[in-house]
């Protein structure tokens, strides 16, 4: 049986309040509760305060540049479709620099979870406006306010994803088990996560989301499957923000795809320079 | 002696590479070896494309200056090529449908479109028309081709045969109309080599090594290799991927090595610039990873489908910051499937990038090659710890302080280690650091391996007389022109020798001073415009080079414009 | 003389950088010249972070080894830097809040916490009570202090009064108890001097040049820059954008540029990669850019708040293919102004990228300098066509040939001219070719702006001696190390002299070659574990450096660390 | 008066029978129909077949890297506003390595109008999956069928655009009036042209699309301005595909946003480096 202790790590170099303590224990807590051992688990993750995360639990880690997050995580997961491979990054990395990898994961449905923590903000270099920020949110890169953000939950099921969740770093129960069921999907599975940053992010607060989120599971009417429905919740936000499943389905992944009838790892197969003969003859 | 230049040429679209390629494997199988280049222009159908294919009775790594016979798929081959042709060469066109104003004695028409309809029921035919045509005028065994087209349309129903009887037909014909032309190329016997491009070589060389994922994204001159890996992913079990941009193929590869599978991508200068932050970060993770650049004119878009060697210093010193790596850069079609196996070993053995700096001319020319001896390919994977190693090693750290710099690798998923890496500076465990003692301990221990690549890289080669008044000095694919404007000097009493460079990086500074030592004067031949290696060369040695034979318009060396520039600089 | 060192210490979010800058102004006001550093981890909160604060009577560029006041924010500050203090100095910490087993003599201990509650009604404000006690201790006057203060927290309502009011509440406290400290700072004048980085000189030099349009995505060390120049985007009518990603950058930029706007951006190692192709996008279509690179070191992510200059010849060989461009490493802060009003003449001029090669210590170091004189600073946009010298001229070629390589502009939207041009290789027209005459037509035009570059490229500078026995080699932001090491030396008797070079390529061959000449030993100094300068410097001279002082710890040299170096090297 | 010949051009490298030739003639009688000088009209375009488009008719051109049309032409728009830019670019090139451009340039709304010559395939590199390549569709780099592609139409509405459109290069006149309203709109238009590629997609044809379009435009009922009616329609592929202008909205565009009171168009502005002497004043 896997203990919180297997996963205790390195001492966290975040500001005090900061959102991204709920989300590693979340995250520690869903790995035990799933009962997997550190060895089999390999978290990806890229650059900024969410990025560091693995640093401060227990597993396998490749910490790769900002921004590429889930390409380094999709070669891996190719490699050895047996890891268990989560994706943890921040909403800049995510959607800014890394836009174009998450807008094609989604249609390739890679079976890896990406954790995003989204404080709608570049934290790191200090406060700079994300492409979650608020519209007229006043960073120092933007004293005008911010712009039209983009809404990652609408384009994640437009755009094919087959798992999408929202998680709030102010809900650490709920938050173990979006992140547990993310994990458990086949396919590729996104959990934003409302990670409040105290320090740059002096709008949403966690006192601003607690006023705002809501529970789908409490909703008995809510389905998931449907996607119409997922559609009209991922809209959302203002008022009320809902957070837990919002959509999920079933298809194909990424590997079924690349070998349909299946293969051995790549990792495990045997290297044999003498397989090639028979190629040569096409040459002759 | 044998020493016969084809060249055929025609609108893209029409089939010239293919006949180049089906002539080249006729010859090879009679015996002879081949060497063909490839010029084309960046469009689908249209333009001119034009291909030279060498036939001689012993070894050949470039094409010749005159050409024997050019097969004329349209009028304009002839326009532009009528010059290049020997006094008794051949021409052979389409004389039914292209009539000249000047009746040349040199003209073979044949009527290879309605040939063509007639035998092979399509007029797309016509290049096989044109195929049995040239093989009848130098008399050569037809069999040859028909096994070759056969074999070629294998699996397409009766476009084989149909192609053999178009051929036929052209052959059928000029041995009617033309049986008196003088020059023939007999069969010399009967032989299994290979003829394949620079390109084919490294798909095969990859595959060989046991290369277990390729992601790639489609540029010239390297999605041939890309191509190539697709189709055997099946049957080796291999993945290949063509993402959605070439900064998400160098992160998968990166992803895929360091889970513990030989990864690998090709791409162009273009693409490479993308991958560039990519590589420092293989650099800092020590993953072992490896990239082919295909270079092409630049700067930018350049010309997409033409030959430079205008990256090299760009290659070597990419990506901010520093950290070793090896770049090969193959002379021969047959040292890049050789290179590419090593590309592999060094990557693996010494966790940390590899380039084969390719170009688009070795990657399209084809020429003829001993069958690969697959028992030279040593599989050398370093350091990798079983899960046994790890429980007797105790405490398993990924990027521990070692003499050779080499730390013993993990891959993820061995029970009792946890591999840890990080694209910050880092301690032994892999943990981000702030600690100045910590951050010049892991620059030198990354820079420690270089040490060892370049005990492993193989020492230029030197052709010729090991101290000449006149040495050469080129790197890459220039190899085969080199040697042939050296044989041509030497032949007229000149005292030329060659020294050529084909793994470039840590550079192989002593043996290149030492020549350089013994020669009155030195050149660089390079396709750039500035001189690139000379100036690294500079760096590295304190050498200066005499003087530099650049080309910079796209095309290839050929020996004669070697010979003839290298004659101006030292008259 | 004066010659004194302040060290502040804190965690990450007390405010080490702003005691620092405003301890500078508030000396430099009075007459004084400071220099100050910072040394910061990539986090938010907590860890250690410090500055030394230098001041002096007279121009200084570096700071000094001994410090005499350490400013203790935290306990950690005191165990850390205990050492480093002059046996005169003193430590002002908050004596409510830290205990110490062994009782200093040195301690000057303050109640910071307290006063801030008491007198700024907010513990945030100790870091002005700090800037109070360190005042008073050296007996300097508070009115200048309180005048930083409330100019600081200009339009922030009590705020600025709350802080003197805290700063007041230290200068009281120790001018009661510790009014016999024996070392003051007594006013020396009234300066109207700036204080500021060499991030605020780039950007204020970006403004003053003109420039209407900056895209940036932040990157340490040059988020500042951006961040700047966005607060003044209303005011000044220029257009500064965040962008998705840095690729999306460079090509904006591009893409203002070729409109015609002044266009730059700034980032680090990391984002210029990603800009790489788009810099050889810029070479060939002539495109004037001005990139602002902020080395830290690597490579990937490596240490990103600390220093390194590891990234010289990644930046000169940046991106596939040749074209020409210049790289500026400013000297100091001044410096960096001034040359950044170069880039933009020398971009434009040209038509070609031209790369700010700026490093984290210049970036972030405060240093007291003259009032820019905006009368030096020249707009030279170079040729571009009128409405009606297009039309004088007849059609219009955007690539048109030209004994000097320039092609005039004309911008689009020019009544007359078409503006065409092409990533790929294109004729005068700016259509794309196939041609190898025309391009080897344009490989030559581009390759000639070089040699206008170069004539414009500043001579290195030469401090001490035209001739020593020992000469110093160094680049970019070392400088004031380096000359501060000189003056040590040079009063030891030693015979040295420093030659560096801050505008470094085109590279200025000549001057450099007979330096190196006149020298019976040299050595580089350089921020980089290969000696990078060194290397190039072969390359371009053939001339081999004697020995190098490298340091590669992610901290910048000190003046005593390079004497000290300099001495294990020569003895 | 603008006549067809001011936009006449060099000879196409096209192959005899591609769609890219009814997309030139359009764009040209579009420009001559809004009576645009070629002197006031920049086109941006990057590499591959569809890139090439500017250099068969006349305007200002600035070619750029593959992937990085918009970029380049929002950079070009801002420093000169009174241009009138125009995008030009293919699927690869628009939605693969340009995806992460294209996803912002849509929240961004910046008044410039996007052509994509969509032929579902790399056709300048001969022949290799592209983002919108039907699934299952062979290639030489699939040869197991192209994966799940991605709806630019879908993603378009979904993240921000004012305006999407998509055209048939078999429909040359609704062509025409399609760019034409494309260019006349006041923020970021989409055209998206369904462009046979008789050379390398040999399924997706001429005919193969005339069996399947039908005009918006001839269906009273339909609203581009209401955003459910405009997504149903931009999920329809298959038996029937819609052609028209798809959606359409009023919203500020990023120029608006970047100077909300109005500003000289960058290029026209003075430079005088005494402007900046008050600032010199902060850092005393
Ligand atoms: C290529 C590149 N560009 C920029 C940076 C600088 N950088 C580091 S973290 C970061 C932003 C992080 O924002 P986000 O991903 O939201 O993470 P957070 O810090 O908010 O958790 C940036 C821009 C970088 N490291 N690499
Ligand atoms: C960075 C980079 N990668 C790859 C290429 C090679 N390349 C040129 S065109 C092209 C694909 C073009 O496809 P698309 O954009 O759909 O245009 P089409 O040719 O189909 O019109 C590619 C991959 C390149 N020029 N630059
Ligand atoms: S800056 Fe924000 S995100 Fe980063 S650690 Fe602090 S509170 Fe958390
Ligand atoms: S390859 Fe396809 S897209 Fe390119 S010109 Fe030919 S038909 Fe048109
Ligand atoms: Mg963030
Ligand atoms: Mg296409």
């Amino acid at each position: 049986m896997v203990k919180m202790e297997d996963y205790a790590g390195g001492t966290p170099a975040w500001c005090p309040g900061c959102g991204n303590f709920a989300i590693l224990v979340a995250l520690r807590r869903a790995l035990v509760d799933l009962d997997l051992e550190p060895y089999r688990v390999l978290m990806v993750s890229d650059i900024g305060q969410a990025g560091k995360l693995p640093h401060y639990t227990r597993g396998n880690v490749l910490n790769v540049l900002h921004g590429r997050t889930l390409p380094a995580a999709i070669g891996a997961k190719i490699a050895n479709p047996e890891l268990t491979v989560i994706g943890v990054a921040g909403d800049g990395g995510s959607y800014g620099e890394g836009g174009n990898h998450f807008l094609h994961a989604l249609r390739y449905n890679h079976d890896i979870t990406h954790l995003v923590h989204n404080n709608q903000v570049y934290a790191l270099t200090r406060g700079q406006t994300s492409p979650t920020s608020d519209p007229g949110y006043v960073t120092r890169t933007t004293p005008q306010g911010a712009p039209t953000p983009i809404n990652p939950i609408t384009l994640a099921i437009i755009g094919g994803a087959s798992w999408v969740g929202r998680g709030f770093a102010g809900d650490i129960n709920h938050l173990v088990q979006l992140i547990t069921r993310g994990i458990q999907h086949k396919g590729f599975a996104l959990v934003d996560i409302l990670q409040p940053c105290p320090t740059f992010n002096r709008k949403n607060t966690f006192a601003w989301y607690r006023e705002r989120v809501y529970k789908l599971e409490e909703d008995e009417t809510y389905d998931p499957t449907d996607k119409m429905m997922a559609f009209s919740k991922a809209v959302e936000w203002g008022d009320r923000i809902p957070i837990g499943v919002i959509y999920q389905a079933e298809r194909p992944t990424f590997g079924d795809y690349l070998f349909p009838s299946g293969a051995e790892p790549l990792v495990k197969q045997k290297l044999d320079p003498f397989s090639i003969a028979p190629l040569l003859e096409e040459f002759v | 002696m044998v020493d016969f230049d084809f060249m055929v040429g025609g609108e893209a679209g029409q089939g010239v590479q293919s006949i180049s390629q089906v002539l080249g494997k006729t010859f090879t199988r009679g015996g002879y070896h081949v060497f063909a280049d490839q010029d084309y222009e960046s469009r689908i159908r249209g333009g001119h494309s034009f291909s030279k294919i060498r036939v001689k009775n012993e070894p050949v790594l470039a094409v010749a200056e005159p050409v024997h016979m050019l097969i004329a798929l349209n009028k304009e081959t002839v326009d532009l090529h009528r010059a290049e042709l020997v006094s008794q060469g051949a021409i052979v066109y389409d004389s039914e449908r292209v009539t000249f104003a000047v009746q040349d004695p040199l003209f073979y028409g044949v009527p290879l479109e309605r040939l063509a309809v007639e035998r092979g029921g399509n007029k797309i035919m016509m290049n096989s028309v044109a195929l049995g045509a040239a093989i009848g005028l130098v008399n050569y065994d037809f069999n040859l081709l028909a096994q070759v087209l056969t074999e070629q349309f294998a699996g397409r129903g009766t476009v084989a045969e149909n192609n053999v009887e178009a051929a036929r037909g052209g052959y059928q014909y000029v041995r009617e109309y033309y049986s008196k032309y003088g020059m023939e190329i007999k069969v010399m016997g009967s032989s299994r080599r290979m003829l394949l491009t620079g390109n084919d070589a490294i798909a095969l060389g990859a595959l060989a090594a046991g290369c277990k994922f390729m992601a790639g994204y489609p540029m010239t001159p390297s999605t041939p290799i890309l191509e190539y890996l697709a189709g055997k992913a099946g049957d080796f079990g291999l993945a290949v991927v063509q993402p959605e941009d070439e900064i998400s193929v160098i992160n998968m590869v990166i992803g895929a090595a360091f889970a513990g599978a030989r990864a690998m991508t090709a791409t162009s200068g273009g693409g490479f610039c993308l991958m560039v932050e990519g590589l420092g970060l293989a650099g800092m993770t020590e993953t072992p990873i490896v990239v082919v650049e295909g270079q092409r004119p630049g700067p930018a878009i350049g010309l997409p489908t033409r030959m430079e060697q205008g990256d090299l210093e760009f290659v070597i010193h990419a990506s901010h910051g520093e950290f070793p790596r090896a770049v090969l850069a193959p002379a021969t079609v047959e040292d890049a499937f050789y290179l590419t196996t090593k590309a592999f070993n060094l990557a693996e053995k010494y966790q940390t990038p590899v380039i084969i700096l390719n170009d688009h001319y070795l990657a399209t020319c084809y020429s003829t090659v001993d069958k690969f001896d697959l028992s030279r390919v040593n599989i050398e994977r370093g350091d990798i710890l079983s899960e046994e190693e790890v429980a007797k090693q105790g405490e398993y750290k990924r990027h521990q302080i070692t003499e050779s710099g080499i730390s013993p690798r993990a891959l993820p998923l061995t029970k009792g280690a946890l591999v840890v890496t990080d694209a910050d500076e880092h301690d032994e465990e892999g943990h981000l650091i702030e600690s100045a003692e910590i951050r010049t301990q892991m620059v030198l221990k990354r820079q420690r391996k270089e040490k060892g690549i370049k005990q492993e890289i193989g020492q230029p080669w030197l052709y010729g007389p090991r101290r000449a008044e006149t040495t050469l000095v080129g790197w890459g694919s220039t190899y085969g022109p080199l040697r042939e404007a050296v044989d041509i000097l030497r032949k007229e009493g000149q005292d030329v020798n060659l020294l050529h460079l084909n793994e470039l990086w840590p550079f192989p500074s002593e043996t290149v001073s030492e020549v350089l030592d013994g020669a009155k004067r030195s050149f660089v031949v390079e396709n750039n415009a500035t001189g690139q290696l000379a100036h690294l060369l500079r760096a590295e040695t304190g050498k200066k080079i005499t003087g530099k034979i650049l080309k910079f318009d796209g095309r290839p060396f050929s020996p004669m414009h070697i010979v003839g520039e290298l004659k101006k600089e030292v008259s």
